[in-house]
């Protein structure tokens, strides 16, 4: 397979999900939404390692380092969303909205 | 396994085994004693500061070592079969020994001072002001977990480790910005942290898989040694570069990349904010220094100019804004985006010669004089706040009366702040604008003097009230625990003593920028 | 080209164009519990793309992790704050223009810059067990972050506990 | 043998230490605190007479092998170390005579000055210690250490270190009296913000010139590698500057490094254009403005360019202009200040503008070479400048106002306040055989000589010369003004008359004793001794082997006597012609304000006040000049921008607006009114912007920094293509 799909259109589908991602990111209303985008953002990212991993290492099974780092980025992805779940969890809460929009309290 | 590498990494690890010994404890005692766990973790945090340095001058059996100072340890090293290797002097080491994971060399001893030392002070303060309050015990360990992630994200020479540091940093220090969950504006502020770094860390993550597709390695060493060697990569390594920035930009709170930090410094429990003020900050330049020098350096035009346009925005903004601010912990966030840009300065003003007035040096010295100066001006905030809950200027009116000793102190550190001698700000401003200098950056140098006259303006202001007006009404007398004058006591003396004796810092600063003579040969 | 690897370009467009259809989906639904949906649809794709290359584990790893926990952490934490956002007139900001300007030009850059770069092209087949190094490196080389990561997970679940406790 | 000059180190230590004890110990106890001082700045005295005498003893030779030691390893910079230490040559010794000497009889006049006397209810004369009276013998204790720290320096570093302590005290004395709940001190609300607007004033402007001399500072040594005094002159050191890429097209780094270091003299000496801040900062109590003005911060400016002197010698031999432009600004505001000095009613404020003037005598001095002649002046108008604001204040003390037009016929009820000060006076205008006729003489003497005879004309120096003799002019008829209104004529103000009596002996026993100095001084360098000559000038100076040139007392000396004499007392002629003859009555207004418009600019200081520093309005509010405006306009911050930003646009727009319509009345308010409003809109626009940035909206945030990120990534790789 390696052959017949060139590592750029991996890439290229890595760097549109990337950009999804970070339209969610920044254009979204609803918090969840924005955490939505930002893990769109992680798994563009770990498209770009294992590709890289694939097809750029010269040592594909005994240096598993872009696999290592994936795993290292689906791990710490689990463990922000956690946190940034229970964030929204308490804001809405305490102030019945989970519209970032809405979130201004501090500014100026 | 190398049992060795337990020695080399024992202050991170007698932080988080004290952390993880603090949760227990907590969960065994129900929530009592919790002035006990304080102690506890300020024991863990003396110990690691007491281990430091002798983890530096520890002489390895089978490595003689010429400096004193200077045991320099590659641990986890993929390439040499075994885990821990001793290095007499990175300038001779191949990069291929250099593929390590983690290092404990000068660069990391001097942050983990700094990262020990700006604990200690902060749970000073903390003392106070967690008391009282529910989940003190959680608290505490967590803390410890935040300094000893600052420590390994210094320590980190590969992008995993690089990566993991600054997300356990990053998770941590959102707790702890929003400890205070009945705070509206705690909330708020982790929130915005959150999902700030979130962002940016994500757009980082891309640049380093860029790095990975280049070289197909992780590691800094070697990273910088394919796109040193092959020209083909320079765009695609500063381009990258500019992502990285993005995610390291935001531990540091630089300009562009600094908004999340009024709001956060604002919402946070102040000594939280003081540690965000330092910790991140600080890590985050360790980790910009390793990027810089021993990845991109060979592209040194490109990335001073960004440096440069980056430090002038930043410096900029931040005393620009400062300006007309009156609550005092968004003004000291304001201040301490603005220090970080002439931090900058001083990385931009590496020119890898190696002189004294070099830009390492500079970003050392300055790292140094900012954590006393800018702990001890929060500790003042903290010890009038605990007591009136006063965070804004106005509020801070008569302290010269209410409050002698924290008026008196304050003028010095907004003078240190404003590098007006004979204080430690002084002397960092010093080294930073002279490696600018050095560096044919005059115009940036003439800008950061400038933003440090535009600053003045501020920090007298905070003065203004507490010398120069009357109490509020019913404004009692300020007292606070022996703990924050310790604290106070420390942050003073280190910023007077590093102006008068600066030969110690002088030579950790020298011996941590020494290790980069492979990338600046 | 042979018809294996006709076949196998199809599959890859096919997938291509799910996972990024279900991308599209996510950001621009505007009932956040169908986005949600479709961010489990994209996490398939992304799972199945690394199927293709040959990173079985990590596919089994996305589908556990990413599907089995992230995914149903999201959709719980919609259904918990879901009364809110009924009556919602938009689901977008009002910066989204200057959003969408800001990733075209990203994505442009972006493409640019992966034709540009002369990457590497090593890659050999490998057709083999790879889930035995992986594990010897997991425990060796990235000892570790493996390790750090663990102390953080703990971390972050007190966090998580201590902010969203009632 | 005991030499005194190991001990050196000592003297900034003991005002220290009693700045120290006063702050932690006994500032609760007024009486011991200002004991506490006075034996700190006796004890500096004692151990710096001894290391003056030492040094006389020594001779010329000292120069090049001066009292040097730097045993205290303070930057270790690779190959040159910068230590702490201390360096005495012939003039640090004599600055070491002055400053202790000028400073112990401020002090001792301070005991008694910072006690306020009122009537209390029963008619008794009480006197009362000023609240702070412990807190300003800290801060004046401070400020001598910090002075006598920066006249011991080894190197240079340490000396800005000295003097930007000096600058944080001054700001602290300056404003001492901006504290509220001295109303019962008959310090009202406006002097409170008028000494609160000075402190800041001066703080400010002297910092920019610390900024151009902290950046001079650090070319300096990136330029020549080194700081210490007695290393970083040597030839190969500043051969290396001529190596470089010159900076700036045309500017040599000599000339560039010369000219920023003289930026901090040109703030901390008050020279034009940063001068603004002296005038303001009479608002300090008297003992600090003799202080300030006299032996401590505007001498360190001098003494900078003194210092650095080889360094200007170097340029001026390799070509650079750094050395006239010394002399011209030097000259230049000698004049500029005399002016106006000339429009002044507050009897301090004459002295603030003569201060200014005679530091550009000095400088003017300098510029042209004449090294001795104006380390001379310094070190005579220390002594009776500081003498006449003693005086001043007394009389001030004495009659409750500074307004001269209130005084009058002073001399009958404070004899020997009035004969100290006319000692001073004297003095000041050049009138035999007092100290600054000599000093002065010898200014004008060298640039007479320098401009016309010797190796034929050179135009700076004749330039300087005409200047000068005009400011001589200048000086001798504002301060006969002064004297006349002050101490002659009838009483103005019948209340301030009775109220006057003589000072207490403390306070007239350190007036005599300056004017036994002020009468003698001079002698040591008349022409026919030239004591002081031989010893500053023979051995030339540390880092400079040329020994200065021995004007000979020859008949152009006489000649030149004669001149100035004649500037001298044809100037103080005129004052009596104007105010002496036919007193000015009460409530008559100056009879030079005949002058119409001149006279107008010169009371109002050319308007440099409202062009940029800023304005100190009487009643204590301040406005800010065009520069800091624009500082203000950014920020909408600092209160005084914050609350009068507006106003101050409008009040100078109204003024502008007056000014044109005076001279062409067709100018419509209209026009100027939508000016004003249009800057106001502009301004305020950008004020806004600036921090509505931080919208509270997290994503904003985020896409600014992602597009950031972006905009870097891109540029990059654009540039990558080009």
């Amino acid at each position: 397979m390696i052959t017949t799909i060139p590592l750029v259109y991996y890439l290229t589908i890595s760097a549109a999900l990337f950009c999804l991602g970070l339209f969610g990111a920044l254009a979204r209303r609803n918090a969840i939404a924005v955490l939505m985008g930002i893990e769109l953002m992680l798994n563009a990212v770990n498209i770009n390692l294992v590709a890289f991993w694939r097809y750029g290492s010269p040592d594909p099974i005994g240096d598993q380092s872009g696999i290592v780092f994936a795993l290292f980025v689906i791990t710490l992805a689990a463990a922000e969303a956690a946190v940034g779940l229970a964030l929204v969890i308490a804001i809405y809460r305490s102030r019945d909205t989970v519209n970032v929009e809405e979130i201004d309290l501090l500014k100026w | 396994m190398d049992g060795l590498v337990l020695l080399y990494l024992s202050p991170e690890l007698i932080l988080i085994a004290a952390s993880l010994l603090i949760l227990g404890l907590d969960l065994l005692w129900r929530g009592r004693n919790s002035q006990l766990l304080g102690w506890l973790a300020l024991a863990a945090l003396v110990v690691a500061l007491v281990v430091t340095p002798f983890l530096a001058l520890y002489q390895a059996p089978d490595q003689p070592l010429g400096a004193a100072w200077g045991n320099q340890v590659a641990l986890f090293c993929k390439e040499c079969g075994t885990t821990v290797v001793y290095l007499a002097d990175w300038a001779q080491v191949p990069s291929r020994i250099a593929d390590a994971l983690y290092v404990s060399d000068n660069l990391t001893n001097f942050f983990r001072l700094v990262a020990e030392i700006t604990g200690i002070v902060i749970l000073f303060a903390t003392f106070d002001y967690m008391r009282g309050k529910k989940f003190v015990g959680e608290f505490y360990a967590l803390f410890l977990l935040a300094v000893a992630s600052m420590i390994m994200l210094a320590g980190s020479t590969n992008l995993i480790m690089i990566f993991v540091s600054i997300e356990f940093l990053s998770i941590v220090s959102y707790i702890l910005t929003g400890y205070l969950r009945e705070n509206k504006k705690s909330n708020e502020a982790a929130m915005k942290y959150f999902l700030f770094g979130s962002i940016t860390s994500a757009i980082m993550l891309y640049g380093m898989s860029l790095f990975y597709g280049a070289t197909a390695s992780l590691n800094l060493g070697v990273i910088g040694s394919v796109i040193t060697a092959d020209t083909n990569y320079e765009v695609l390594a500063l381009f990258a570069l500019a992502l990285v920035l993005a995610g390291v930009g935001f531990k540091i709170a630089l300009a562009p990349f600094h908004q999340w930090a009024p709001d956060a410094y604002e919402g946070a429990p102040t000594p939280v904010t003081a540690f965000l003020s330092v910790g991140p900050k600080v890590a985050g330049f360790a980790i910009l220094l390793r990027i810089t020098l021993q990845v991109v350096f060979v592209y040194k035009a490109d990335w001073v100019i960004l440096y440069s346009l980056v430090a002038v925005l930043t410096m900029t903004l931040g005393n620009v804004i400062a300006l007309a601010e009156s609550n005092v912990k968004r003004l000291l966030a304001y201040s301490s985006i603005a220090q970080a840009g002439y931090m900058l300065v001083g990385l931009a003003g590496i020119a890898g010669n190696n002189s004294p007035l070099d830009g390492v040096n500079a970003v050392l010295i300055y790292i140094a004089a900012y954590l006393f100066t800018n702990l001890g001006a929060f500790l003042v905030v903290i010890a009038i706040e605990n007591q009136t809950g006063a965070v804004d200027i106005s509020q801070y009116g008569g302290m010269i009366k209410r409050a002698p000793l924290l008026a008196a102190l304050m003028v010095y550190f907004m003078l240190s702040l404003a590098g007006i001698p004979p204080t430690a700000g002084f002397l960092g401003k010093f080294f930073v604008f002279g490696a600018a200098i050095g560096n044919n950056l005059g115009w940036l140098a003439a800008i950061g003097v400038i933003n440090s006259v535009i600053s003045v303006f501020y920090y007298f202001r905070i003065l203004r009230p507490m010398f120069f007006e009357p109490a509020p009404e019913g404004a009692a007398t300020i007292t606070f625990s022996p703990w924050l004058r310790w604290g106070l006591v420390i942050s003073a003396v280190m910023t007077l003593l590093i102006m008068l004796f600066p030969t110690p810092l002088f030579n950790l600063a020298t011996h941590g920028a020494q290790i980069f003579g492979v990338a600046m040969r | 080209m042979d018809v294996i690897g006709i076949i196998s370009q199809l599959v890859f467009f096919l997938i291509a164009a799910l996972t990024l259809a279900a991308g599209l989906a996510t950001v621009l639904l505007r009932n956040v519990f169908h986005a949600g949906l479709a961010l489990v649809g994209t996490f398939f794709g992304v799972a199945a793309l690394y199927l293709m290359l040959e990173a079985e584990f990590l596919a089994v790893v996305q589908i556990l992790i990413y599907i089995g926990a992230i995914a149903v952490l999201i959709l719980f934490a919609i259904m918990l704050t879901r009364s809110l956002m009924k009556n919602e007139d938009s689901n977008i900001n009002k910066q989204w223009a200057w959003v969408a300007t800001v990733i075209v030009i990203l994505f442009v850059g972006l493409f640019i810059l992966i034709l540009q770069v002369p990457w590497q092209h090593s890659g050999t087949a490998v057709y083999t067990d790879l889930v035995p190094h992986l594990g010897t490196a997991l425990l060796t080389t990235y000892l570790l972050p493996f390790e750090i990561v663990s102390v953080l997970l703990l971390a972050a679940l007190i966090g998580a506990f201590i902010i969203a406790r009632e | 043998m005991l030499l005194v000059e190991q001990f050196t180190l000592l003297i900034p230590l003991f005002p220290l230490l009693a700045f120290a004890i006063i702050v932690l110990f006994t500032r609760n106890n007024n009486r011991l605190s200002s004991w506490v001082a006075l034996i700190g700045i006796i004890a500096a005295l004692a151990v710096s007479l001894g290391v003056f005498f030492e040094a006389l003893a020594e001779g010329p030779e000292l120069a090049q092998n001066p009292f040097y030691s730097a045993p205290i390893v303070w930057y270790p910079f690779g190959t040159a170390t910068l230590n702490f230490g201390w360096l005495v040559d012939p003039i640090g010794s004599v600055m070491l005579f002055m400053v202790p000497t000028v400073c112990l009889m401020i002090f001792i006049y301070s005991t008694s000055y910072m006690k306020h006397s009122h009537v209390d209810e029963h008619g008794h004369h009480v006197s009362e210690d000023d609240p702070r009276y412990a807190r300003f013998f800290a801060y004046i204790s401070l400020f001598a250490a910090a002075m006598l720290l920066l006249v011991i320096s080894s190197n240079l570093l340490q000396f800005f270190i000295a003097w930007e302590i000096m600058g944080f005290c001054s700001y602290a004395l300056i404003g001492f009296w901006s504290f509220r709940g001295l109303k019962e001190h008959h310090i009202d609300d406006a002097q409170v913000g008028r000494a609160r607007a000075a402190g800041i004033k001066a703080f400010l402007t002297t910092r920019v010139g610390d900024v151009l001399l902290m950046t001079g500072i650090i070319f300096l040594f990136i330029t020549v590698g080194n700081l210490d005094f007695t290393q970083m002159f040597n030839p190969e050191g500043l051969n290396n500057m001529l190596l470089g890429e010159p900076p700036i097209g045309a500017l040599q780094w000599p000339t560039l490094i010369a000219l920023l270091i003289f930026g901090g003299t040109i703030g901390k000496s008050a020279q034009f254009p940063l001068h603004v801040w002296l005038p303001d900062a009479m608002e300090g109590p008297t003992p600090v403005s003799a202080l300030i003005h006299a032996a401590t911060m505007v001498s360190a400016g001098i003494f900078l360019v003194i210092r650095m002197f080889p360094l200007f010698v170097f340029d001026a031999q390799s070509g650079g202009f750094s050395m006239q432009v010394v002399a011209v600004v030097g000259a230049f505001t000698a004049i500029f200040a005399a002016t106006m000095g000339l429009a002044q009613s507050d009897i301090k404020r004459v002295l603030a503008f003569s201060t200014i003037s005679q530091l550009g005598y000095m400088l003017a001095a300098l510029g042209i070479g004449a090294f001795v002649a104006g380390s001379f002046h310094l070190i005579t108008h220390a002594f009776f400048k500081a003498l006449l604001f003693l005086a001043a204040g007394a009389v001030l003390h004495a009659t409750g106002t500074n307004d001269m037009f209130k005084m009058g016929g002073l001399w009958r009820k404070m004899p020997i306040t009035f004969i100290t000060f006319m000692i001073g006076a004297l003095s000041l205008m050049g009138i035999f055989p007092f100290a600054g006729f000599w000093s002065k003489d010898e200014i004008l003497l060298e640039s007479l000589r320098e401009g016309w005879f010797h190796g034929g004309a050179v135009a700076l120096a004749q330039f300087v010369y005409i200047l000068l003799a005009i400011a001589a002019f200048l000086t001798a008829l504002y301060t006969g003004r002064q004297i006349f209104l002050t101490f002659f004529g009838k009483p103005r103000d019948e209340h301030a008359y009775e109220h006057a009596h003589e000072s207490p002996a403390s306070m007239w026993v350190p007036l005599a004793i300056l004017a036994t100095f002020t009468t003698f001084l001079g002698l040591w360098n008349a022409p026919f001794i030239s004591a002081f000559f031989h010893f500053v000038g023979e051995g030339g100076l540390v880092g400079l082997a040329q020994p200065f040139e021995h004007a000979p007392f020859d008949d152009l000396a006489n000649i030149s006597v004669y001149v100035s004499l004649a500037i001298a007392l044809s100037g103080f002629l005129t004052a009596y012609f104007i105010y002496g003859f036919r007193p000015v009555a009460a409530g008559q207004a100056d009879p030079l304000a005949r002058l119409g418009i001149i006279w107008r600019v010169l009371a109002n200081k050319y308007w440099l006040d409202e062009l940029y520093g800023y304005k100190i309005n009487l009643d204590g509010t301040a406005q800010p000049g065009l520069l800091l405006r624009f500082v203000g306009a950014l920020s909408r911050a600092s209160y005084w921008f914050d609350r009068n930003i507006v106003d101050g646009l409008v009040n100078l727009a109204g003024w502008i607006g007056r000014m044109l319509a005076r001279v062409n009345g067709w100018i419509d308010r209209n026009i100027v009114d939508g000016l004003v409003n249009t800057t106001g809109s502009v301004t305020g626009e950008i004020a806004g912007w600036w921090r509505l940035m931080q919208t509270g909206n997290v994503q904003n945030y985020a896409l600014l920094a992602a597009a950031g990120a972006m905009a870097f990534a891109i540029l990059f790789l654009l540039r990558s293509f080009t």
